[in-house]
């Protein structure tokens, strides 16, 4: 019964939608987490950030996260959007909705959802400094995904 | 098994330092902890983002004991930084 | 620096403004949850629900909430709107809207919110059921408020 | 002190169960607490909701020690269920 979409865009991210997508007459609860740019860190401007996938397999994860989401909180409906390419500061690179009966439900899975996200599926941001700079970001320590979770 | 040449799919930092998106390496079938002794002699700029990354074959990370057919779809995964 | 705004409403939540008033260019990450009126809760059917409040209270403890929010997670903004008067079946009755500079806080902030919100302030609903009975909904055990956290 | 008339306010199902949103306690100072009795002694109808009930004084919840001066906004505050 429930619904789950997950995409890949390369344009805007429209979060009203993204939120729209899980409604459900059984839902009481409905969580959005939107990440954007901050273009202020602290005393460090970024003036952009820009990402880069492997796109299928990225997909292939995602739609597997959103489906154990969906699966270990009894959501109604769960939805993942990363937007590809430049993102301005201010604007959304990622989406995540979901919707339950209750709150708490919805708040875990999309906590989780993002947990997930930022470990385990292979899309990258690259960093624009005040300075014009722009530097890969790959988080030290080994890939989570050198032990597999996913697949064999 | 006739060599053949593995098309090895790089992304961000990695592609960056490599100065390439793909590596060509020659690939008569074997596992995945070989196949990353191959890609590190092709390319010694990635050695240390290589040894941080997983490998996805045919769109699944693998093991480094999973075998590696001539006819696989190879990426190299580094630590990933989306969200 | 943070901006806080507590709303309460007699009319449709515009659940997209309610995210975007909270945009700032230190946070990173957004939460907003929507509560709405299930229409079915396993077997049984709600038509809908209507909302009362003492309102200058309500008003007062919604703001005294989100300030402590702010303070307690560090947030870069927040609000809260709750509607008031009949809301259908599927509309919003209550969003909440963090946003900090990393997620953590924005989702600890949301659920904390709610969950205060759900105990603290002088709101209650009214369900109507199936065959259009009305019921007062004031769940047992006493008031969460009989032991005053705010104010003397 | 002059007994004078204190307006308390109900809400939802304590309106309901009173058939009125405002009691007339006839009242000259008091505690929150012997202004329960009041209320409970002038509506036996909200008794057992009021023994669940909390009481707010001019816009904030009080104790049962708290003085209720006889210009008191006095409200009854029942269990909440918003959100």
């Amino acid at each position: 019964m429930a619904v789950v979409a997950c995409r890949l865009v390369h344009e805007e991210i429209d979060t009203a939608a993204v939120l729209a997508s899980v409604a459900d007459a059984a839902a009481g609860a409905h969580v959005l987490f939107v990440g954007t740019t901050r273009g202020v860190t602290g005393d460090v401007v970024t003036l952009g950030l820009e990402y880069e996938a492997h796109e299928p397999l990225a997909q292939a994860l995602l739609g597997n996260l959103a489906d154990e989401a969906v699966r270990t909180y009894a959501l109604t409906s769960c939805a993942v959007v990363h937007r590809l390419g430049a993102v301005p500061v201010g604007s959304a690179s990622v989406a995540v909705a979901t919707s339950a009966p209750h709150r708490r439900e919805a708040f875990a899975a999309a906590e989780w959802l993002m947990e997930r996200i930022k470990c385990d599926v292979p899309i990258w941001k690259r960093e624009e400094a005040a300075d014009g700079s722009r530097t890969w970001v790959h988080p030290d320590g080994p890939s989570a995904a050198v032990v597999p979770e996913h697949g064999s | 098994m006739a060599a053949t040449t593995l098309r090895v799919h790089l992304f961000a930092g990695m592609a960056e330092a490599a100065g390439a998106r793909h590596l060509a390496i020659a690939w008569s079938g074997g596992t995945v902890g070989e196949l990353r002794s191959a890609v590190a002699a092709a390319c010694p700029a990635i050695v240390a983002l290589l040894a941080r990354s997983a490998i996805a074959i045919d769109g699944r990370y693998a093991t480094d004991a999973s075998a590696v057919p001539v006819t696989a779809d190879v990426a190299v995964i580094p630590p990933v930084s989306g969200g």
